[in-house]
């Protein structure tokens, strides 16, 4: 008896473990799959919406993981159970780009589809207000210069940087440490303001110290993390009119009719303004393609070919109805054909 | 309002009894109903002052119904209808004048099984007192505990553990405490639904010795299976069947000249 | 003490206030128990309707009326938006420059070339006729006609300009643009476009994750509570697997997402987004639900009926096979329910599986990507578009109503085994 | 095909093994049934055990391993030229080969030794599949062939069967330990890579919260802090207003429900409270951002105060809102545990209604009371879609409900879903919040029994 329950729990054994091998090694896959960043999705998705109702292939697969968790799925190796796309807010790193190596996965194709503009954007029912990056680093710095010396942020009320703003507390609904659109904040809105304001040269004179004042937000209530629902924050800016929220251009294209943009700089937030770089607070949005893939899984060739094609990236392609922000003709021309060619990247 | 006055005396109940001994409650005609079914159908008994009237009876006659009607434990069940009088003192106990709660501090009772709340023996005999605001400071209420236990017989094995559970008491002591919690209330009458059922005969001698000295204070009513018991504790006896009060006298009368030939075959067991 | 003073007591004046006193206190705890289920139920009424009132207007779906002639060589293109496109121009005549047509085209879903292409595969024969046909129109436009969107104001900031407002007044009192029950909430996968969004996809991957979650989590909990509850020796080993048990019945949710994202996809190389994955998260996450709830219905079959099967020579196995787990039935089975509307319920675990994906094709088998209903749920409510706001609702409210069925059977398995022994 | 094939004889075997050996029991004895060690039906389940058991090994262990034994072989058979890469190479072909056996076309031209390899691979698995049905039911029949020899009057068949039986149900009951050990091993692993950049002391008892790491070497201005004591105590802070919400409205609930509501009452009014508990909390989400957020706001401006826009009042709120049906479900199921004799004791003194509930009926239910409010915590704590929509990632360490804090699950649900590189501390950290999420439920989970079973009376 004794002897025959080993044989069966050996037998269980030998099944299990040979079930972690094969189910790894035996897979077989006939759709793309994307993952990455969720603000790059609702354009993924829409190309790859209409790529599967092209006919020819399966719909592919798009998945929200943000751009770090995308990228290590990304990175992790070549074969079936890894994605063939990842999504990216920001350029893929060196680091990652290493480690993407270390796993077997060496020929990346870059194509950047385009911009999001960043909005700081309150309730339509509050009058209209016109920022510069300085004064929104004033508002948002954990300390300022005042007097010559670094102190904790003393500005309650808008009105306490410039008389001629609002008589409104300072609240900002932004984007939380974790997410690329506050890196993107940071370094576009905090760095360029703080830049823009010369007493901080005054007072921190080492670079890397400076650059650190710059870019470290208030904890005081002044900003709140608010997550990365957006639908929320423009719902909660509308239930509060005396707060700005930090979103993407397509939320502010979608409700137009609830919330405008603050001009910065003197700029409005608009789509040929962004392109142009008129508008600073932008940034490009990537896709990565696992070349290896191509010809392996269905209908990797043709799906870049449909992101690239012009009636998606286009200037009146449905992407920028989706709310993004076309690259300028010929950069998109260029970008098309290497990434037809599946050029790999170069770091 | 005085019901004896003019409710004429049942034509059965205390026929035979020397009327020298008053009435602490009197039922007349009392029906009661769950629902569409009547349990109990037109009910007169006579429960005279500082004896023990033992109600026995086949099991399902309406015995405990009766009981419960009698300090209106029965308000406690849903769609429970009660007809007819029920007197304490001459008052109506479902009047106006009388109010249930008050009504039971007046009428305690012990139930079947033993009872005692998850709480100390303390704080079980103090319960009633507390509620009713009876004893308005630690010494007396100190003295109603003492008190209510030795009345209960029961002073003596827990008067070192009073801060205990008692739950942990065993089933016999479990039924005094429940007693001694009864009386610590001082009521008039004390209502027992099968006190020994759950109790081995030593626990049972016990608490019928207890009943025995009770009745000097209290005016009780028993509900027993056991008909020696009944033949032992009680001075009157009612006998119950299907709903109906056949026979009520004493017991002395009952047990040997029962007028009512289903008492004679219950009580010589050939049916129950 | 003697029995003429209390009953003086009972009888006293400071007795009666002393009532007095105790009765109103009965009464503002009885009103604070009334108070207490109403303030809940209020919360019930006011979710409710704050949801049902967002969400009902996806039901109805603007269709627009278009007469289109199915050209030969056209079909053969499969060039169906031009066949649409000349159908739509031909209402307006009117409208002949270039952005007054573009304008015109917006009108119209984008999927709506594709509702003709299924049209014609459905009955070639139409190849070559004129007919009028109704499709989905643009989600900007059902959005408006269903108030939505406002009619005044400056029209930069309008979602719909003035022209593109005339055009729908006049479809509308043509009688070309109506609204319709909206078939496709409840026939098609995800889309992009929220007209052509649907929950059916997330309903399949819903239920094929709860099938994968029933057929694990049932046997294997009964078998551990039956074991547990009938044989298990009393010893450390089987008090460490209650305790176990008990814990895991507390662990968060998203914990049992963790687990899965380092066993399921990492250990085993399962497939990411699969029904089968979320299955078994979900399995393990109701597990301890079901063992808990299945001992209470074991433990509630009095031990008479065991002593009594054992008492005429039945086996242990027996005695539980043959009478106590069919006394125990009901309450099992009510207790699986509740935990599978948890299961049906459940988002947080599934995030971290990578089930928060588009996915439009309908799953077909268990390894399929698929999503559920919470997830879809979830993933309308940050899609930017306007109409997916009350499809958000919509399919709360269907989700809803599978979670009140469940409940409601559970409930009525309740009552209609409840047996007290 | 052939699987389903193998599985209708394997059902069928096992059918006919059953009767077999019942019948087989009853006349090895003559019909003398009582003769018999064990009863017929016994010595059917052996028999048909030994049917199904060995053929269901050898299918799961064929379904597991056929992939890729087949792969191998077909790699085997492969010219070098092709096999010689790299294991990522040789993942793509054999993804290659699994699409074209599968029929699936990758729009491209395919070599024609890979297109050969996956007919080959098709091949295999027909015979592989056959060789199963064949072997699969051989086994079956040799299976049933040998448990039928060996029934006899003396064979006991019960024990034996009981015996696999019991190992099936201990198996089962195994199952739960197994999940725990996977957590723990899951979520231990990351998080000691975490602990190993951050020490635990700092992670612990720091009281700064920022988890910024720079985004790029060159970057600075990122504090990158880890002391997760705002976190915990914006967990406490929320949990304890859902609590204080929850408990007397459930606790009332519940008591009204079962002492005072009549039976028909009740039947509507539980289940109607039970719905708030299956309603998604994504739901719930959203309405504590959308609905209670700004009313709270409204209302607190009214009264002068200055109230966050994401305030824990309102994550907490909702949150007790729905853990109210938890509250009031369990301790319901407590109080209606309670014996009517308790409640018949106090009544027959002369207390009022609630009187009775107040000092009998609700203390001899409190174990179960106290372990239901500390379920209902364990479960506020683990909560994640109510506090990541509405209570705001602000990690705040504050006492006052009115402003904004974070919670170690909104945490954990951000931080993994982040946009961070994967290898940082910051994206590791979720581990270490999961994990340490992990413990403080299981120590209230076990306090929670600790204190049901310490002071649970026995009532039977």
């Amino acid at each position: 008896m004794i002897s025959r329950k080993h044989v069966f729990t050996a037998a269980a054994a030998v099944a299990l473990s040979v079930a972690v091998t094969g189910g790894a090694n035996a897979q077989s896959r006939d759709q793309i799959r994307a993952v990455g960043s969720s603000t790059v999705f609702p354009f993924t998705t829409a190309v790859a919406e209409a790529f599967g109702k092209g006919g020819k292939f399966k719909t592919p697969v798009v998945e929200s993981t943000g751009t770090g968790g995308g990228l290590k799925l990304f990175c992790a190796g070549v074969g079936p159970s890894h994605p063939d796309i990842a999504n990216a807010s920001r350029r893929i790193k060196k680091s990652e780009v290493e480690q993407c190596a270390a796993n077997g996965v060496t020929q990346i194709t870059e194509l950047k589809i385009g911009f999001d503009g960043i909005a700081l954007a309150y309730s339509k029912k509050a009058p209209e207000v016109a920022l510069t990056t300085a004064i929104l680093w004033k508002a948002l710095a954990k300390e300022v210069p005042v007097d010559g010396k670094l102190v904790a942020n003393p500005y309650k009320k808008w009105s306490d940087i410039d008389p001629k703003l609002p008589n409104a507390e300072i609240e900002v609904l932004g984007p939380p440490p974790t997410s690329g659109t506050r890196d993107t904040f940071n370094e576009l809105a905090m760095l360029e303001g703080c830049k823009k304001t010369p007493e901080v040269k005054a007072v921190v004179a080492d670079e890397k110290a400076r650059e650190k004042v710059c870019m470290t937000i208030r904890e005081d209530g002044g900003y709140v993390e608010a997550g990365e629902n957006d639908n929320l924050i423009v719902q909660k800016l509308n239930a509060n009119p005396a707060a700005f929220g930090v979103f993407g251009y397509s939320y502010i294209e979608q409700n137009r009719d609830k919330l405008q943009s603050a001009k910065m700089d003197g700029v409005d937030l608009t789509a040929p303004n962004v392109a142009s770089g008129k508008y600073e607070l932008s940034r490009p949005l990537y896709v990565y393609v696992k070349n290896a893939h191509a010809g392996v899984i269905p209908g990797i060739r043709e799906f870049i070919a449909e992101f690239t094609s012009e009636r998606a990236v286009g200037d009146e392609g449905y992407l920028a109805d989706k709310g993004l922000i076309p690259e300028p003709k010929d950069a998109r021309d260029a970008a098309r054909t290497s990434a037809v060619n599946l050029t790999p990247l170069q770091l | 309002m005085n019901v004896q006055t003019h409710i004429p005396t049942s034509a059965q109940a205390g026929a035979r009894s020397a009327p020298a001994v008053p009435n602490k409650m009197v039922a007349r005609d009392v029906k009661v109903f769950y629902g569409a079914k009547q349990a109990l159908k037109g009910i007169n008994v006579d429960i005279q002052e500082n004896k023990v009237l033992a109600l026995i009876g086949p099991s399902g006659c309406g015995k405990s119904t009766f009981l419960r009607c009698l300090n209106r434990m029965n308000d406690t069940i849903e769609n429970c209808r009660v007809e007819g009088l029920i007197a304490l003192d001459g008052e109506d106990v479902y009047g106006k004048s009388i109010d249930a709660v008050q009504l039971r501090a007046r009428v305690g009772m012990v139930f079947q099984k033993p009872n005692p709340f998850p709480k100390s023996i303390y704080d079980n005999i103090a319960y009633g007192p507390r509620i009713h605001g009876m004893a308005t400071g630690r010494e007396e209420l100190d003295e109603v505990v003492q008190t209510s236990l030795q009345r209960a017989g029961l002073w003596n094995e827990v008067k070192d553990r009073l801060r205990e559970p008692g739950t942990g008491l065993s089933g016999g002591q479990q039924q005094r405490l429940c007693i001694a919690r009864a009386i610590a209330v001082s009521p008039e009458v004390i209502l027992m639904d099968e006190p020994c059922s759950a109790l081995d005969p030593i626990a049972t001698a016990h608490i019928e010795e207890l009943i025995d000295e009770l009745r000097e204070n209290f005016t009780i009513v028993i509900v027993t299976h056991n008909m020696q018991q009944a033949a032992r504790v009680s001075q009157k006896t009612a006998f119950f069947h299907l709903g109906d009060m056949v026979e009520c006298d004493d017991t002395e009368e009952i047990f040997t000249n029962p007028r009512d030939e289903r008492t004679q075959g219950y009580i010589t067991g050939r049916y129950g | 003490m003697s029995v003429t003073t209390a009953k003086s007591h009972y009888q006293s004046e400071a007795f009666a206030r002393r009532l007095r006193a105790r009765y109103a206190a009965e009464r503002n705890f009885k009103i604070a128990g009334i108070a207490a289920i109403a303030i809940a139920s209020l919360m019930l009424v006011v979710l409710l309707t704050s949801i049902v009132s967002k969400g009902y207007t996806a039901f109805w779906q603007a269709q627009v009326r278009v007469e289109v002639t199915f050209d030969k060589a056209q079909v053969e293109e499969r060039n169906y938006a031009a066949i649409l496109r000349q159908g739509l121009y031909a209402q307006f005549p009117q409208i002949t420059e270039r952005s007054g047509r573009r304008m015109l085209n917006e009108l119209l879903s984008s999927g709506a070339p594709y509702e003709l292409e299924a049209l014609v595969a459905r009955d070639p024969s139409i190849v070559g006729t004129t007919r009028t046909v109704w499709v989905r129109a643009d989600d900007e436009v059902d959005q408006f006609v269903k108030g939505y969107f406002p009619r005044t104001g400056p029209e930069a900031e309008r979602r719909l300009n003035d022209a593109k407002i005339a055009a729908v007044d006049a479809m509308t009192a043509s009688g070309a643009l109506v609204q319709s029950f909206n078939t496709t909430l409840f026939s098609a996968g995800d889309s992009r476009e929220a007209e052509q969004a649907g929950i059916w996809g997330a309903v399949v991957g819903s239920l094929l994750t709860l099938l994968i979650t029933m057929a694990l989590s049932v046997p294997i909990g009964i078998a551990a509570a039956v074991y547990l509850e009938e044989f298990a020796p009393k010893n450390k080993w089987t008090d460490l697997i209650e305790v176990n048990i008990n814990n895991l019945a507390a662990v968060p949710s998203i914990i049992f997402g963790l687990l899965g994202l380092a066993v399921f996809l990492g250990f085993f190389g399962l497939p990411r987004s699969a029904p089968v994955v979320g299955g078994l998260v979900m399995a393990l996450m109701t597990l301890p639900v079901i063992i808990i709830s299945a001992r209470v219905a074991l433990k509630s079959v009095p031990p008479s009926i065991r002593e009594a099967a054992l008492g005429i020579g039945a086996s242990p196995l027996q005695t539980v096979t043959h009478h106590v787990l069919p006394l125990a039935m009901p309450g099992i089975l009510t207790g699986t329910i509740i935990g599978m509307a948890r299961a049906l319920g459940e988002t947080a675990p599934l995030l971290m599986i990578g089930m928060v994906a588009f996915i439009v094709d309908v799953p077909h088998g268990l390894t399929d990507s698929a999503t559920v209903l919470p997830v879809q749920i979830y993933m309308w409510a940050d899609s930017p578009e306007r109409a997916f706001t009350e499809r958000t609702s919509a399919a709360i409210m269907i989700l809803l109503g599978f979670l009140i069925l469940m409940n409601g059977l559970a409930v009525f398995l309740r009552k209609k085994f409840e047996r007290r022994w | 095909m052939q699987i389903t094939v193998l599985v209708l004889i394997l059902a069928l075997l096992t059918v006919i093994g059953f009767q077999m050996g019942r019948t087989r029991a009853a006349a090895s004895v003559g019909g003398r049934v009582v003769e018999l060690h064990s009863v017929p039906s016994y010595h059917g389940f052996y028999v048909a055990l030994w049917a199904g058991l060995p053929a269901l090994f050898l299918f799961v262990l064929w379904t597991a391993s056929e992939g890729w034994l087949i792969m191998q072989m077909v790699l085997a058979s492969l010219p070098a030229r092709l096999t010689s890469g790299d294991p990522q190479a040789l993942n793509l072909l054999k993804a290659d080969i699994l699409n074209i056996a599968h029929g699936i076309s990758t729009g491209r031209e395919s070599d024609p030794d890979v297109v050969a390899a996956a007919q080959h691979y098709g091949t295999l698995r027909d015979i592989g599949d056959w060789s199963l049905l064949a072997v699969g039911s051989c086994l079956a029949v040799v299976g049933l062939a040998y448990g039928h020899r060996r029934i006899g009057p003396d064979l006991r068949a019960r024990n034996r069967v009981e015996r696999v039986v019991s190992v099936a149900l201990i198996v089962c009951s195994l199952v739960a330990i197994l999940t725990t050990v996977g957590i723990v091993l899951s979520l231990l692993f990351e998080a000691l890579r975490f602990f190993a950049v951050v020490s635990p002391l700092e992670f612990l008892f720091g009281t700064h919260w920022s988890p910024q790491m720079a985004m790029r070497a060159d970057q600075v201005g990122s504090s990158g802090s880890f002391g997760a004591i705002p976190l915990f105590a914006g967990t406490l802070l929320i949990t304890v207003i859902a609590m204080v919400v929850a408990v007397p409205i459930g606790l009332m609930s519940a008591i009204y429900m079962s002492e005072y509501a009549n039976p028909a009452v009740r039947t509507w009014l539980k289940p109607i409270l039970e719905i708030l508990a299956g309603i998604p909390t994504v739901v719930y989400g959203f309405f504590a951002a959308l609905t209670m957020a700004p009313f709270v706001r409204v209302i607190g401006q009214d009264l002068g105060l200055d109230v966050s826009s994401e305030s824990a009042l309102s994550a907490g709120i909702v949150m007790g809102v729905m853990i109210i049906p938890f509250v009031s479900s369990l301790s319901d199921d407590v109080i209606n545990a309670v014996p009517q004799s308790l409640r018949d004791g106090s009544y027959g003194l002369g207390a009022t209604k609630s009187e009775t509930i107040r000092q009998v009926v609700v203390p001899a239910a409190l174990p179960g009371i106290v372990a239901a409010i500390m379920l209902a915590v364990s479960r506020a704590i683990g909560e994640t879609m109510i506090v990541t929509m509405a209570a705001g990632l602000t990690a705040n360490l504050t006492a006052n409900p009115l402003e904004a804090v974070t919670t170690v699950t909104t945490q954990i649900a951000t931080l993994l879903v982040g946009d961070q590189e994967f290898d940082s501390p910051k994206t590791l950290s979720a581990f270490g919040l999961g994990l340490v999420l992990f413990l403080v439920t299981l120590s209230l989970n076990m306090v929670a029994l600790r204190v049901v079973q310490k002071y649970r009376e026995k009532y039977d």
